[in-house]
């Protein structure tokens, strides 16, 4: 059992409700949540002080514009933030969040996590085309029932992870029926409840419901073998890795909005990956030809060594890519392949080391030949 | 590199293209290669998964012979593939490169700005029918393959990008040599010199330049001419459509801040953009302070400050590509808005991005006379 | 087969100063016979091979990459391999995850005493990559 | 200016010669791009070989030197002399082993000769990226950080302090001494213990050149041999921190005994009367030895190898210390009746047998027994066990003494850490080496003396102390210059984002974080140069000289051409 906020309007109301309520007692300096910022309809994370501002705040709307945990390591790199502030981020935001903090690029002080049962969200073109707007009610209608969407992103049909491990408030989305009519936030710990205090709303002892969890999980499950069964089909050997990424156009955007990508200067576009004359020289000779510039395999499979242990699978790689390669699908298997070697989640707990910086005297012996 | 400002050379070579024109710029390379006046072609090859083009440096003459010199999409910006084969000096190879002219134009602005050296390239531009958008292209290939032929014998635009609807340099000559399909008679095409290196690759192919062009210089001239009354209008209708405060900050609101457009252009080389730096990384303070000071900011912040601040850095230098665009997750118009605003700051200086190599870049050098009209203007 | 036999593959190995190119000169000075297709790269500690090298030799045609350093507990430099270690095992599940023939990779411990350990090491794994064929990486063009 | 590379395969006799087409060699080399000569010579390691690699470097104006020969561990040093007597840098060089991985391994020629080219091409690349590189020389430091006031520490900083030489000793507690203050005597002498070291910790307050830190605690020793940078800390005071740079460290940190009350048999702590080997010295020391009851103990049981199976090792003296308890016993108190239950006896060296044999005459009983458990029986003690074969039987006497094993101190494992040199069976310092190193540990410049490193008596304590600082003695001679390691890595301050990655992967702490530029710091002098941090480095901010990313690629790429 833990101690739950009712408050008797709809979730997004009630959400609002409470980030008002926030602001307007001060309990927070500034509030980080997705708004809509022009008359078009785009939508982007905000920093929100002012009460009145949150008018067109739309914290449940379903789309990623970019990794917000990725905002909060850059609103904190600098030094923590000396004024509370809350963010409402979707699970995997969180943990990429953790996971930079652990790298030394974000800090947890003065901030509180809003999270959610996260019903995932669509991919970026539904919003640049537009026609996000049309599906908004079908998406409800699916996350209330516990379904999944059709037109979800696919690192968010796979995803498993859909429940927090370190918010401080959870709020309860997938497979609540009344979301519409009533707002249910798990206040997880000390800090939840004390940032809550005096909300106009109902305090409970209640359990999430297990059940209606494990039943949304076997559906995301199954959802994400299938994705990976296609993307194991497709990975077969180096001709298909060359099938895959031939029609890549060098743009490193899936490195720019990747959160685990925090370098100044990524070693890809650095002075080590270029060719030299001589370089091209060697090369022509062994292969008759080489595609230029040069680098685009060793791009993807060096970047997939930095960042798959670390990987949450959050699907902004694929979301920004201009030629729509299944990058979300390839780094998510293989980045959960690895992290489950070491028996590691990125991002589940800020006291967990990455692994490529500890050891055990007395592993991976089947490694050794 | 060119002899005499303008570009209408008056004399070329007819080259007969009975087995098509891609079949026979291909037998030109080849002849080249086996004549030994170049050791290697970069030119665009088909992906084997067949849905998209890539520039290949090609030694091996056995290869050549699938390479696709104008194909219908731009994955990489040809300036940027010879970019990366000379930026660390000239090799001692000697290269043909085929390209479009908005990449030859690209690639001599690059050599400029140190970034190429072009003593071993040899440039050829070919005239140019457009390209289609890349999500075009990949949401059907092959559909796109036939689209893209069709046009290019129609000479009609309408399913290319945006910017290459109103491109009127689709013919300019910058490089060595261009291949002039426009105005020539059926199953020949003409190649045009535009340097002394133009002219020595020739001599030592034993084809003359001795040919009458005027056909070709005709087509040229009034494409451009029908294509600069379109790009006139355009820009004024997007003019009024972006311009202003609002508008362009509604025009750049869907963008993320994810610098694709910056990373896929030619003219940006820097190794580590300014707006990816450190400089534009803030404290905590400062956005509470501003968001405070506004009662909410959008967060990052600056993606206008990035729109603009890169325009100010390349605007000089661009040649109307349109790789930004095609990179752009979020479909925003930025080549269109980029070109519009470049043509108005090159005009300035009556400047053509790319058209001279001496052509100096506008702001390295400066007359002791000009711009009186800067001068406390109202 | 015959064109198995007169294939000769290129094997890189990065062997560490202390231990492993120690044990290597080891198995030399005994003389101690093993196929000539190991070509030694010397590094000051198993920990200094970037994986990023192993993905660069193995795109630029390597047929198997070798990695060898001290026994753990052993290392010059205390901990190094242990580090070696982590990254090896990440990077070999990311071949074969991807679907690459991460048996072309191979992490051994060899000390500077076990000469005739490294030329089984060099021997087993000639015949392995042999077996394995050509890298057909090294011919192709849209890398 | 331009480079000029001259490239010299050695025929190394019939070695090289014999098995490597060395002409071959010199035409598939001498056309590369840089290269201004490509010959052979027939030793080149000799004297005139030597001489001739010179004069052809001066003569030829060469800028790099590439040798294709034997294996760098073996010549490496020899070759990049004559860089230097020949004016060039040394770095500017790369040793080709077309000898001991490839001449000696295939009895194919062609496919050798093929090897040697790739691995004189190889070698010939990379040196196109070297980068000259100067030795460096900083003063060794002769002084010395002695950890632990007892005999060892005592010893070790009385041997080592001289004018030219402070030896700053760090002391847990309040006071110098140890352990054997509470001896009154020692055996086999039974000449006097506790005065000894009292002698001997005046000698040390008198001697100027020894700085000692009481109640204080070793903080941070970051460094190597001839430099080690230090941090005490003062544990009764807040921030009183002190910082002093020595050339060697030397663990003395001694021993504990084994907590009895993990072996309840023994009825350690349950009843009274049951004193431990230690508490057993301290009320001999203050002269009256007695029970709870005020009274003297007229029958005494000494309970040998408590603990021993627990911890897995004989702990070698305490056999010896037992007989000297009798002899305590009887001397203070008359016809006590004192019995020793022991499984084995340990009396090793040559004067303990006499020892033995005359306290067994004094009727000392010495009963072989097995599973010793004792019990409280009225006011006195019953001890029950098994004999020799196996009888169950039992004894009552009025005192207990249990000789409990030794085993480390509780800090060992942070001092360990500390000093980066690891622990090893039984938790005690480990050595180099069981046999060839005693005292000195994997990490140079860390040397390990008495307790510390396992169990032994007195003697074998002031043995160990002498030879850690005889091997300090013999390495860090005032005056004598230190050459650090000159292939370190370097933190480029421009790409380097602070994630610290780097940090946590040194095993020597060489890297420190920048809290206010927020980027981590490598320091050269302390760097061993292992290229750990560079490799885990993703953004290619940490890079090493001289195993630089550029330079291992290229040799790379030119290996599997």
């Amino acid at each position: 059992m833990t101690k739950a906020l009712k408050i008797n309007k709809s979730t997004e109301q009630g959400i609002l409700e409470l980030l008002k309520f926030l602001l307007e007692k001060g309990k927070v300096k500034g509030v980080f949540t997705l708004k809509k910022i022009s008359n078009d309809g785009a939508v982007a994370y905000s920093l929100i002080t002012k009460p009145d501002e949150l008018k067109d705040a739309v914290p449940l709307y379903p789309l990623m514009p970019t990794n917000a945990g990725k905002l909060l390591s850059r609103f904190t790199l600098k030094g923590s933030s000396n004024e509370p502030v809350a963010a409402v981020v979707k699970p995997c935001e969180l943990r990429a969040f953790i996971e930079l903090v652990k790298l030394e690029q974000g800090s947890l002080e003065n901030l509180f996590f809003i999270s959610s049962t996260c019903g995932g969200v669509y991919p970026l073109k539904m919003a640049a085309d537009g026609t996000i707007e049309k599906n908004l009610s079908k998406y409800w209608d699916a996350v209330k029932k516990g379904e999944i969407p059709t037109d979800l992103r696919s690192a968010c049909k796979g995803c498993e992870e859909f429940k927090p491990y370190t918010a401080d408030m959870t709020v309860d989305l997938i497979g609540k029926n009344d979301i519409d009519k009533q707002c249910m936030i798990f206040l997880n710990n000390k800090k939840g409840e004390e940032l809550t205090k005096g909300v106009k709303g109902e305090f409970l002892e209640k359990a999430i419901d297990k059940g209606k969890i494990d039943k949304f999980q076997i559906k995301r499950e199954s959802e994400k073998k299938k994705l990976f069964d296609e993307i194991e089909a497709k990975t077969k050997g180096m001709d298909g890795l060359i099938e895959i990424f031939g029609k890549c156009i060098g743009c490193h955007g899936c490195s720019n909005v990747c959160p685990i990508c925090y370098c100044k200067l990524c070693e890809f576009d650095s002075s080590d990956s270029e060719y030299k004359p001589s370089n091209y020289e060697i090369e022509l000779k062994k292969r008759g030809g080489l595609r230029v510039p040069p680098g685009t395999l060793y791009y993807q499979l060096g970047r997939l060594t930095h960042v798959t242990v670390s990987c949450v699978g959050c699907g902004a790689c694929e979301d920004v890519c201009p030629v729509d390669i299944p990058l979300s699908i390839i780094f998510k298997k293989v980045g959960e392949s690895v992290q489950k070697m070491f028996e590691y989640v990125p991002g589940r707990d800020i006291k967990e080391e990455i692994p490529l910086i500890t050891f055990e005297e007395e592993e991976f012996t089947e490694v050794e030949d | 590199m060119n002899e005499s400002k303008d570009n209408l050379k008056t004399k070329g070579a007819v080259i007969s293209a009975k087995s098509g024109t891609k079949e026979s710029i291909i037998g030109f390379l080849e002849k080249g290669m086996d004549k030994g006046v170049f050791d290697a072609v970069l030119i665009s090859m088909r992906v084997p998964a067949g849905d998209s083009f890539a520039y290949v440096l090609i030694k091996d003459e056995s290869i050549l012979k699938d390479a696709f010199p104008l194909p219908p999409v731009m994955s990489v910006q040809g300036a940027k593939a010879v970019s990366s084969v000379t930026r660390l000096g000239k090799g001692n190879m000697k290269i043909a490169a085929i390209m479009r002219p908005c990449e030859t134009r690209a690639t001599v602005e690059l050599s400029k700005l140190g970034q190429t050296d072009l003593e071993n390239i040899i440039l050829i531009s070919m005239d140019c029918p457009g390209v289609l958008p890349i999500s075009d292209f990949l949401s059907d290939p092959n559909k796109g393959m036939k689209l893209f032929d069709d046009a290019t014998k129609k000479l009609d635009d309408k399913i290319m990008r945006p910017v290459c609807q109103i491109c009127d340099k689709s013919s300019m000559v910058a490089g060595d040599l261009h291949i002039g399909t426009l105005g020539a008679k059926k199953d020949t095409f003409f190649i045009i010199s535009n340097s002394k290196k133009g002219n020595e690759l020739m001599e030592k192919l034993g084809i003359d330049l001795k040919e009458n062009i005027d056909s070709w210089q005709a087509k040229v001239k009034n494409i451009s001419e029908e294509k600069q009354n379109k790009r006139k209008k355009t820009h004024k209708d997007l003019k009024s459509e972006t311009g202003g405060l609002d508008n362009l900050l509604d025009t750049f609101s869907q963008c993320i801040n994810c610098h694709n457009c910056m990373r896929v252009c030619p003219i940006c080389y820097c190794r580590l953009c300014y707006f990816d730096s450190d400089k534009v990384k803030r404290p905590s303070e400062d956005y509470l302070q501003r968001a405070e000071s506004k009662g909410s900011i959008r967060f990052l912040p600056d993606t206008t400050l990035f729109q603009m601040g890169r325009m100010m850095h390349m605007s000089l230098s661009c040649v109307s590509c349109g790789a930004c665009e095609d990179a752009c997750p979020m479909s925003i118009p930025v080549a269109q808005i980029f070109s519009m605003i470049a043509d108005e700051t090159q005009g300035l200086f009556d400047y053509v991005s790319g058209r001279n190599l001496e052509e100096p870049l506008p702001l390295v050098a400066y007359k002791e006379e000009e711009l009186q009209e800067m001068e406390d203007a109202k | 087969m015959k064109k198995d036999e007169e294939f000769m593959p290129k094997i890189l190995a990065f062997l560490c100063n202390w231990c492993s190119y120690a044990g290597a000169d080891l198995a030399g000075t005994s003389r101690l016979k093993y196929p000539p297709s190991i070509l030694p790269i010397r590094v000051m500690c198993s920990s200094r091979v970037d994986p990023l090298f192993v993905i660069k030799a193995y795109l630029g045609g390597a047929d198997g990459v070798l990695v060898a350093g001290c026994h753990p507990g052993d290392c010059h430099y205390q901990k190094g391999n242990y580090y070696t270690r982590r990254r090896f095992a990440s990077l070999q599940k990311i071949f074969e995850d991807i679907g690459l023939e991460s048996e072309r990779f191979r992490l051994s411990w060899i000390s500077a005493s076990e000469g005739p350990r490294y030329a089984k090491v060099a021997t087993e794994f000639t015949e392995k990559i042999k077996k394995l064929g050509k890298n057909s990486v090294k011919n192709e063009i849209f890398l | 200016m331009a480079r000029k590379i001259g490239v010299y395969i050695c025929e190394c006799g019939p070695n090289i010669a014999e098995k490597v087409d060395i002409d071959k060699v010199i035409d598939a080399v001498s056309s590369l791009d840089g290269v201004a000569v490509a010959e052979r010579y027939k030793l080149l390691c000799s004297e005139d070989g030597k001489k001739f690699l010179e004069e052809q470097i001066k003569k030829q104006g060469l800028t790099h030197l590439v040798v294709a020969a034997c294996s760098p561990r073996e010549h490496e040093k020899t070759f990049m002399e004559v860089c230097e007597n020949a004016g060039i840098n040394p770095y500017l060089f790369q040793l080709a082993n077309i000898r001991e991985q490839c001449a000696w391994i295939t009895e194919d020629k062609d496919e050798a000769t093929k090897k040697a080219i790739r691995l004189t091409k190889a070698a010939i690349r990379r040196v196109r990226y070297h980068a000259s590189l100067e030795k460096k020389e900083i003063e060794g430091i002769p002084d010395v950080l002695v950890i632990g006031g007892g005999i060892a520490g005592i010893e070790t900083s009385l041997q080592l302090a001289s004018p030219d030489r402070t030896v700053y000793l760090v002391e847990k507690t309040s006071s110098l001494g140890g352990l054997i203050t509470n001896f009154e005597k020692t055996f086999p002498s039974m000449e006097p213990g506790s005065n000894i070291i009292k002698q001997k910790i005046q000698d040390i307050e008198k001697n100027e050149n020894i700085k000692v830190f009481t109640d204080s605690e070793v903080e941070e020793v970051i460094g190597f041999l001839g430099n080690f940078e230090v941090k005490v800390k003062k544990t009764t005071e807040e921030n009183e921190v002190d910082e002093f740079n020595v050339g060697a460290v030397v663990l003395a940190t001694g021993s504990t005994l084994f907590d009895p009350k993990k072996t309840p048999q023994y009825g350690y702590g349950k009843f009274d009367n049951i004193l431990t080997a230690l508490e057993f010295e301290k009320m001999n020391l203050s002269g009256e030895i007695s029970l709870k009851n005020g009274n003297n103990p007229m029958s005494a049981a000494i309970i040998h190898c408590v603990g021993r199976n627990e911890k897995g090792y004989c702990s070698e003296v305490c056999c010896l210390y037992s007989l000297k308890f009798a002899r305590y016993l009887m001397d203070k108190i008359p016809n006590v009746k004192v019995s020793n239950f022991y499984s084995d006896l340990c009396i090793p060296g040559k004067s303990h047998q006499k020892f033995y044999e005359q306290t067994k005459e004094k009727n000392v009983d010495f009963i072989r027994s097995t599973d010793v458990e004792v019990e409280k029986k009225g006011d006195n003690l019953n001890i029950k066990y098994k004999d020799e074969n196996g009888k169950k039987n039992d004894l009552s006497v009025d005192m207990v003494i249990l000789a409990p094993a030794i085993e480390p101190t509780p800090d060992a494992s942070k001092l360990a850490e500390i000093t980066s040199i690891s622990q090893g069976d039984g938790g005690f310092f480990a050595e180099e080496h069981e046999k060839l190193g005693p005292v000195s540990t994997s990490t140079e410049g860390v040397y390990i003396a008495g307790c510390a490193q396992g169990p032994k008596d007195i003697p074998g304590t002031i043995i160990q102390a002498e030879a850690a600082s005889g091997k300090i003695l013999t390495s860090l001679i005032p005056g004598r210059k230190i050459e650090p390691e000159v292939k370190v890595s370097r933190i480029s301050e421009s790409l380097c984002i602070g994630c610290k990655t780097c940090l946590s992967v040194c095993s020597y702490g060489a890297i420190t974080f920048d809290e206010a530029k927020k980027i981590s710091i490598v320091n050269e002098v302390i760097c061993r140069g292992c290229g750990n941090c560079v490799a885990a480095c993703p953004s290619g901010a940490a890079s090493i000289k001289h195993f630089a990313f550029d330079q291992l690629y290229q040799e790379l790429t030119e290996a599997v051409q």
